[in-house]
């Protein structure tokens, strides 16, 4: 495209070959540790050698044990609590110079969320049963 | 609309001492205040019909299919005769409906241009239109699925009068499209052959390809003159590059061979006859396949300024006439060899109008005589097919003269016209074109005359295994002569094809065409014009004669009618019986023909089906990619993301 | 301050989770690989931030971050919802729909 | 709403801190939309079961009629600003433009919305309970779901789900810097993933055409992402009209840049299903139930190319070059892969889904047209206006067409598989016939609006010199028109196999859906000017 600013662009163009060739290494890291570790390692597998270490002991079960879903749905509201305070944080920290708006716009904020925790304590989720 | 050519005194562009026409448009009052009823009448009668579905309908379809283009016809005939009544210069009138698309700097309108040009193909349509949907209520009488039928030939009629009368690009388009889609609907109208399925589409598909030079050829039209419209284009034309004239010319040129089954994109036209014989005669002899000569002349404000497309239309015609005719000689089917007829005789008219003004006015005139007479004797086989239980093979026919009387003495004046038999309206209008070519170049009037030759061979042919010789019927027919309703079409469209030569009396066809398209140039000939007809009336003759020697003269005695392969053996045998001719002409000629039907069949549309089996082909490869596997879509879409950062930085970093 | 480094490091990260996606079955694997690329665009935004010297790159950061959890929430979500009927977490598995 | 506002909101001395302004009421639709979407939450949690169905949907509908209100009234009060022929104000500190094409687009949307509000809300086709799952909890063929399904169960949450939705499309066109745009997305994502997998019927197809659509998603969005933060580390800012000052007063490109306008362009080209990025729509189109299909084909494509259009106009307009043949390289991969695929498939909503690939590639051929920053008072067709029109055209065919798929049914629900077809033309004319002009019209035959939206878009492509692709692009309708004719040619030249398909009678829910899908197709087909007319009075992108 812009044939005059050759040097310039070669220039700035150069700043980022180091990116370049990181993305570059990256991308064989990756491969040369799983092909490395491929190469090197020998395949003589026996039953005992393919359980999952635990330890010493058998481990039992599948790797994919089942939890009860409400752990799952904790998890849930803990990020929507989480999620909530990083944007209360900074607010709380000019709000006093805003006025009586700000903190009801921020009211409408927290509102969002108090919805969606009423609808999880109307469906039984709160419940630990 | 009307004001866009403001001057009075339209700029005469000059090229060769012929006054290019500018189109100067004068507003629509008194009858042709109505010239958009033409159109929404038909349009009326298709949306009543096919909406209201065919249960409700079928009491009055038919009825109301054939009212509603009669109507048509009776207002064309009153503005015809009201345009008569004006001055030269004030013959084109223009009616604005509507703004169809206004968006920023274009725009196009719902416009009609009702000019001399206009008015023949609206008395062409209508008026032939009319008799075919008289004609049709008795042929199709037995159809259960015939107020569906109307429905669609309704439809046909409007698009196609849409089609003539849009005063712009656009408008035509849409018109094209129009006779496009009717014209696929009544190929199939007996989908459950699969021939007629398969045939429609073919139809449908090779239309396409020409409708792909219609749209660039309008869009082209749009970028180079900023308007779709007739009148303005037709004012600056002559200030517009050749190179511009010149595609646009080859891209029109595309669209009409597509529409007008000209060669490489004829195919469809033979497979098209697996519709019912109407449609045959309306659509595929008639009008829609006419479109193509209407476009060329039309866009005569284009052609004048470019040689090269005119020589391309020129070469078009002459190759697809003599094509159609040696295909029309080897065809046993009735309404097949017809259509190869029609092939021909639109080859002439192509040839015609790629003579530019030596020939713009007589490609309409053998247009409008073709018309009457093609569409005469396509109702003819459609009489001959009703009397024989709908066998079109005519050597299952032979000796109906007796049987068919009104269908054979109708036959016969088609017959006489189309071969150019003295004083019958095709001698007047191909005797025309033939000496206009042989002004433009010898090589190109001599295969013009060869195919007047040939093609009285082939309709001589045609007409005595149909009409003479020994009786070869399928076991239990019974001809019988077709019901009033089909022959008074028959008769009426017999006296015009007898009489259409009168429209060249007093040059009028000629004169009257000026303002659309020009006044007559006519070259400086070798002979006087009375020389040529002599010429033309002896290679006719001659063709007539060798059709005599080779098919009339060798019947076979005392065949049986009750057996049919012997019969048809026997009919073969007699035909290719004597050997003098077979090995001179017969054999050779036969070879030929059977190259090109191949050439034909595995060539031209092995290209089409070729391209469509490629696409499928690739379509069935390219699929496999869509593995199921997300992690494989995720795979293209990183390298969609690499394809499109290289492609960003190979062009900005080189 | 060089931003080199840092952008290097987001760039490898990027990548990482770029070629995770590709190559690993578990769809939660590859759900964390997406959450891999998303931190490492986070990374740059904060340097680039650095760089220029003013907070727009931050305060993307944290909406990235939100946008991420709820991210989780659907995703994790349709993801259990395959294997309670599946038996299954493997991408692989889940390829009636093709052609 | 407050924290939307991203610009210069932390800076680095609290002490020069001051409070935002939000434009309450240029903001009103979307913000209407959200409360619609709260309101629905709300009554998902309090309202009684039996009464959920009427007033979610009620809800749902006055909400968007309200908003679409709103919009017009927004659309009146827009005022002209800077000197590029744009109308309309920025408003939330800089985040959100609220300017002619975004009123147009909103507009558009809510429409759009209203419509697939009714096929959500459809009842009768699946004898009494919507076309979604009753429990989505409830596992695939166990008692769990058997019982959900004898109770009569719904999830009624599917309208809540829409509307986060719509509320996410309508910010996406109108958002003025990247991080908004970003939320948008997901915003506009993260509910369709979850409404892809709620099919009553073919659970697992539905689930996995989640699953995919998910997955593939979030790839996207990352890549989209990491070109934000490219674009921020060239520009140094968020702000589109920045980015734009910036990439003007460059010489030469710069990698960053680049990088950046490309992996942007991979996320948006994702949602708006451009090849190669198109693997996600066959499968998820045919996966997901039919009514969230048209509404995602119909209103997702609509938002999508808003944003893309104002990002590279706007953002990107100087680096116009740079881009377009990027452009045109996707745009042929896309018609080609759309029109050439769509040719072998089997499965109904899986022809249509590669049609709509097909339709992304044609608005694209119309997006490398003439420039949008055209000079005032030139009255050309620009291909902003040529683009905003094939959408309104794309997305009524697209909804009306899966509104029709939806009533043609066997005993296992929509009869999607094309052999199922044939035939259809004798067992329902009025069906065939009306799916029949849907297909013709995305043929692109006169008189449908299809015709005229893609005369629309391929005269700018002309006028703005991209003549090669116009011809590639007329070349590969030719090929477009084949597929569809022969859905045509099925159903009314081919017998019925087996005992034919039959056509339910839908409630007058989806008629409407139908009839407005209809009517909108023949009027824009035969009447386009008011609609371009309003398209060339959005004017342009302000910035």
């Amino acid at each position: 495209m812009a044939g005059s600013s050759t040097t310039l662009q070669t220039a700035y163009f150069g700043s980022y070959v180091p990116l370049l060739a990181i993305i570059v290494v990256g991308v064989l890291l990756v491969f040369a540790m799983f092909g490395g570790n491929a190469l090197l390692r020998p395949s003589h597998a026996t039953p005992e050698k393919l359980l999952t270490y635990e330890c010493g002991v058998d481990p039992v079960g599948e790797g994919w044990a089942q939890t009860h879903v409400r752990y799952y749905v904790y998890a849930y509201l803990y990020v929507v609590f989480a999620v909530d305070a990083v944007f209360l944080f900074p607010w709380a920290t000019v709000f006093a110079g805003l006025g009586w708006v700000s903190v009801a716009e921020m009211g409408v904020f927290i509102g969002f969320i108090a919805v969606g925790l009423v609808y999880a304590w109307r469906k039984g989720v709160l419940t630990w049963t | 609309m009307t004001s866009s050519s403001a001057s009075l005194f339209p700029r005469l562009a000059e090229e060769g001492g012929h006054a290019v026409p500018v189109i100067h448009q004068v507003p629509a009052d008194g009858v042709f205040a109505l010239l958009w009823v033409i159109i929404a009448l038909p349009a009326l009668g298709a949306a009543i019909i096919l909406l209201g579905g065919g249960n409700r309908t079928k009491g009055f379809a038919h009825l109301l299919g054939c009212a509603t283009v009669l109507g048509s016809f009776a207002i064309s005939l009153v503005s015809f005769f009201a345009l008569l009544g004006r001055d030269e210069t004030d013959r084109s009138v223009g009616q604005f409906l509507w703004t169809w698309v206004d968006a920023g700097s274009f725009r196009a309108d719902m416009a009609l241009l009702y000019d001399p040009l206009s008015a023949l193909f609206l008395l062409l349509i209508t008026g032939v239109g009319s008799l075919i949907h008289l004609y049709s209520i008795g042929y199709m009488e037995h159809d259960e699925r015939r107020a569906r039928f109307f429905g669609y030939l309704n439809l046909f009629v409007a698009a196609m009068l849409m089609l003539v009368l849009s005063d712009n690009y656009l408008g035509v388009f849409l018109g094209w499209e129009g006779v496009g889609l009717a014209s696929y609907l009544l190929i199939g109208f007996w989908q459950h052959k699969p021939s007629a399925a398969v045939a429609a589409k073919k139809a449908f598909v090779v239309n396409r390809v020409g409708d792909i030079g219609m749209a660039l050829g309008t869009m082209l039209v749009f970028a180079t003159f900023g308007t779709v419209a007739f009148a303005p284009v037709s004012e600056v034309a002559g200030e517009a590059p050749t190179a511009t004239m010149t595609a646009l010319g080859l891209l029109f040129l595309l669209a009409a061979c597509g529409k007008s089954a000209q060669v490489p994109l004829q195919s469809w036209l033979l497979d098209a006859m697996e519709g019912p014989t109407p449609v045959s005669a309306l659509i595929h002899a008639a009008t829609m396949v006419t479109a193509g000569v209407y476009l060329v002349v039309r866009s005569n404000f284009i052609y004048d300024y470019t040689e090269v497309a005119q020589t391309a239309v020129v070469v078009v015609g002459t190759v697809t006439l003599l094509w159609g005719a040696i295909i029309g000689c080897a065809k046993d089917d009735i309404k097949k060899a017809l259509a190869g007829s029609t092939m021909s005789q639109i080859g002439y008219m192509m040839l015609a109008a790629g003579l530019g003004p030596y020939g713009y006015a007589f490609a309409i005139f053998h247009l409008l005589t073709h018309g009457f007479f093609k569409a005469n004797m396509f109702l003819g086989a459609g009489s001959v097919m009703h009397a024989m239980n709908d066998d079109v093979d005519m050597r299952h026919y032979g000796a109906l003269q007796k049987a068919v009387p009104v269908t054979f003495l109708t036959f016969a004046m088609g017959y006489l016209a189309i071969i150019g038999f003295p004083g019958f309206s095709g001698f007047w209008s191909k005797d025309k074109i033939i000496e206009a070519s042989f002004g433009e170049s010898t090589l190109v009037g001599l295969c013009a005359l060869v195919g007047a030759g040939i093609t009285a061979f082939y309709m001589t042919r045609v007409m005595l295994m149909t009409f003479f010789g020994q009786k070869r019927w399928e076991e239990g027919v019974h001809p019988h002569e077709s019901p009033k309703i089909m022959t008074v079409p028959l008769i009426v469209l017999a006296a015009l094809s007898v009489l259409g030569g009168l429209l060249l009396f007093g040059d009028f066809v000629t004169d009257w065409l000026t303002p659309a398209v020009g006044a007559v140039a006519h070259h400086e000939l070798a002979f006087a014009p009375w020389v040529f007809s002599l010429i033309v009336t002896v290679v006719v003759a001659v063709g007539v004669t060798i059709a005599w020697l080779t098919v009339g003269r060798n019947e076979v005695p005392r065949t049986a009618p009750q057996n049919v392969s012997f019969v048809t053996r026997a009919a073969r045998a007699d035909l290719y019986g004597d050997a003098l001719n077979e090995e001179l002409l017969m054999r050779p000629g036969d070879r030929f023909v059977t190259g090109l039907v191949g050439f034909d069949d595995k060539g031209v549309d092995g290209v089409v089906n070729g391209t469509g089996t490629a696409f499928a082909g690739m379509s069935g490869t390219f699929r496999k990619l869509q593995t199921g596997y997300v992690r494989s879509y995720a795979l293209s879409v990183l390298s969609g993301a690499v394809l499109v950062v290289v492609a960003l930085l190979a062009v900005n970093l080189t | 301050m060089d931003p080199t480094p840092f952008i290097g490091l987001s760039a490898i990260l990027f990548t990482i989770g770029c070629i995770g996606v590709l190559v690993r079955r578990n769809a939660i694997v590859i759900f964390m690989c997406v959450e891999l690329m998303l931190n490492a665009s986070n990374l740059a935004l904060v340097t680039f931030a650095r760089v220029h010297g003013n907070l727009d790159g931050q305060v993307a950061a944290f909406f990235v971050m939100v946008v991420a959890a709820a991210e989780v929430v659907v995703g994790l979500a349709i993801i259990m919802t395959i294997f309670r009927t599946r038996r299954s977490a493997s991408v692989d598995d889940a390829s009636l729909l093709k052609y | 709403m407050t924290t939307l506002a991203v610009s210069p909101l932390l800076s680095e001395s609290v002490g020069d801190f001051t409070k935002p302004s939000i434009e309450y009421f240029d903001l009103s639709p979307l913000l209407i939309i959200i409360g619609v979407a709260l309101a629905g939450v709300i009554v998902e949690a309090f309202v009684p079961r039996r009464l959920r169905y009427v007033v979610q949907t009620l809800v749902a509908v006055v909400g968007t009629i309200a908003a679409l209100v709103m919009t017009v009234f927004v659309a009146l009060g827009l005022e002209p600003r800077g000197d590029n022929a744009g109308f309309g104000a920025i408003a939330a500190e800089g985040a959100i433009a609220v300017d002619g094409p975004t009123v147009f687009l909103w507009g558009t949307i809510l429409v759009l919305t209203l419509i697939s509000v009714f096929l959500f809300a459809e009842r009768h086709l699946e004898g009494g309970v919507t076309a979604f799952a009753g429990q989505a909890a409830a596992l695939p063929g166990t008692e769990a779901e058997r019982e959900a399904s004898t109770k009569g169960l719904e999830h009624t949450e599917v309208f809540p789900l829409m509307m986060f939705a719509v509320a996410g499309m309508l910010l996406f066109p109108a958002s003025n810097d990247l991080i908004t745009m970003f939320v948008a997305l997901e915003i506009l994502s993260l509910p369709l993933y979850l409404l892809c997998g709620l099919a009553r019927r073919r659970r697992l197809l539905s689930q996995e055409a989640a699953l995919k659509y998910f997955m593939l998603g979030a790839f996207s969005s990352g890549f989209f992402l990491y070109g934000i933060a490219l674009v921020y580390g060239y520009a140094g800012s968020m702000n589109l009209g920045d980015i734009a000052e910036a990439v003007s007063g460059t010489i030469g490109a710069d990698p960053l840049l680049l990088g950046g306008i490309g992996l942007l362009a991979v996320g948006l080209l994702f949602k708006v299903g451009a090849a190669p990025f198109h693997a996600w729509t066959p499968d998820v189109y045919q996966g997901a139930p039919t009514a969230v299909t048209a509404f995602m084909a119909a209103c997702t494509k609509v938002a999508a190319f808003g944003a893309l259009l104002r990002l590279f106009y706007v953002g990107f307009g100087a680096a116009r070059w740079d881009w377009t043949p990027m452009i045109w390289v996707v745009a042929i991969l896309t018609m080609a892969t759309g029109c050439v695929l769509a040719l072998t498939q089997s499965d109904i909503k899986r022809m249509l889904a590669y049609s709509s690939i097909a339709h992304a590639g044609f608005i694209l051929t119309g997006f490398v047209g003439l420039n949008a920053v055209a000079t005032p008072g030139t009255a050309e067709l620009t291909s902003l206006q040529a683009v905003l029109f094939y959408l309104v055209t794309y997305g009524f065919m697209t909804i009306g067409a899966f509104a029709v798929v939806t009533v043609v049914r066997d005993s296992s629900g929509e009869a999607t598989h094309l052999s199922r077809w044939s035939g259809l033309g004798k067992e329902s004319p009025f069906v065939a016939g009306v799916f029949a002009f849907f297909l013709l019209g995305m043929a692109g035959i006169p008189l449908t609006s299809g015709f005229t939206g893609k005369w629309a878009v391929f005269t700018s492509a002309w006028q703005g010199g991209a003549w090669p692709l116009v011809v590639v692009a007329a070349l590969l309708s030719a090929v477009a028109a084949f597929f569809y004719i022969r859905v045509i040619v099925l159903m009314y030249f081919s017998d019925p196999v087996g005992e034919g398909p039959t056509v339910v009678m839908p409630s007058v829910l989806t008629t409407i859906v139908i009839a407005v899908g209809f009517a909108a197709t023949v009027a824009l087909g035969v009447v386009p000017g008011p609609v371009l007319d309003l398209a060339a009075h959005a004017g342009q992108f302000v910035r």
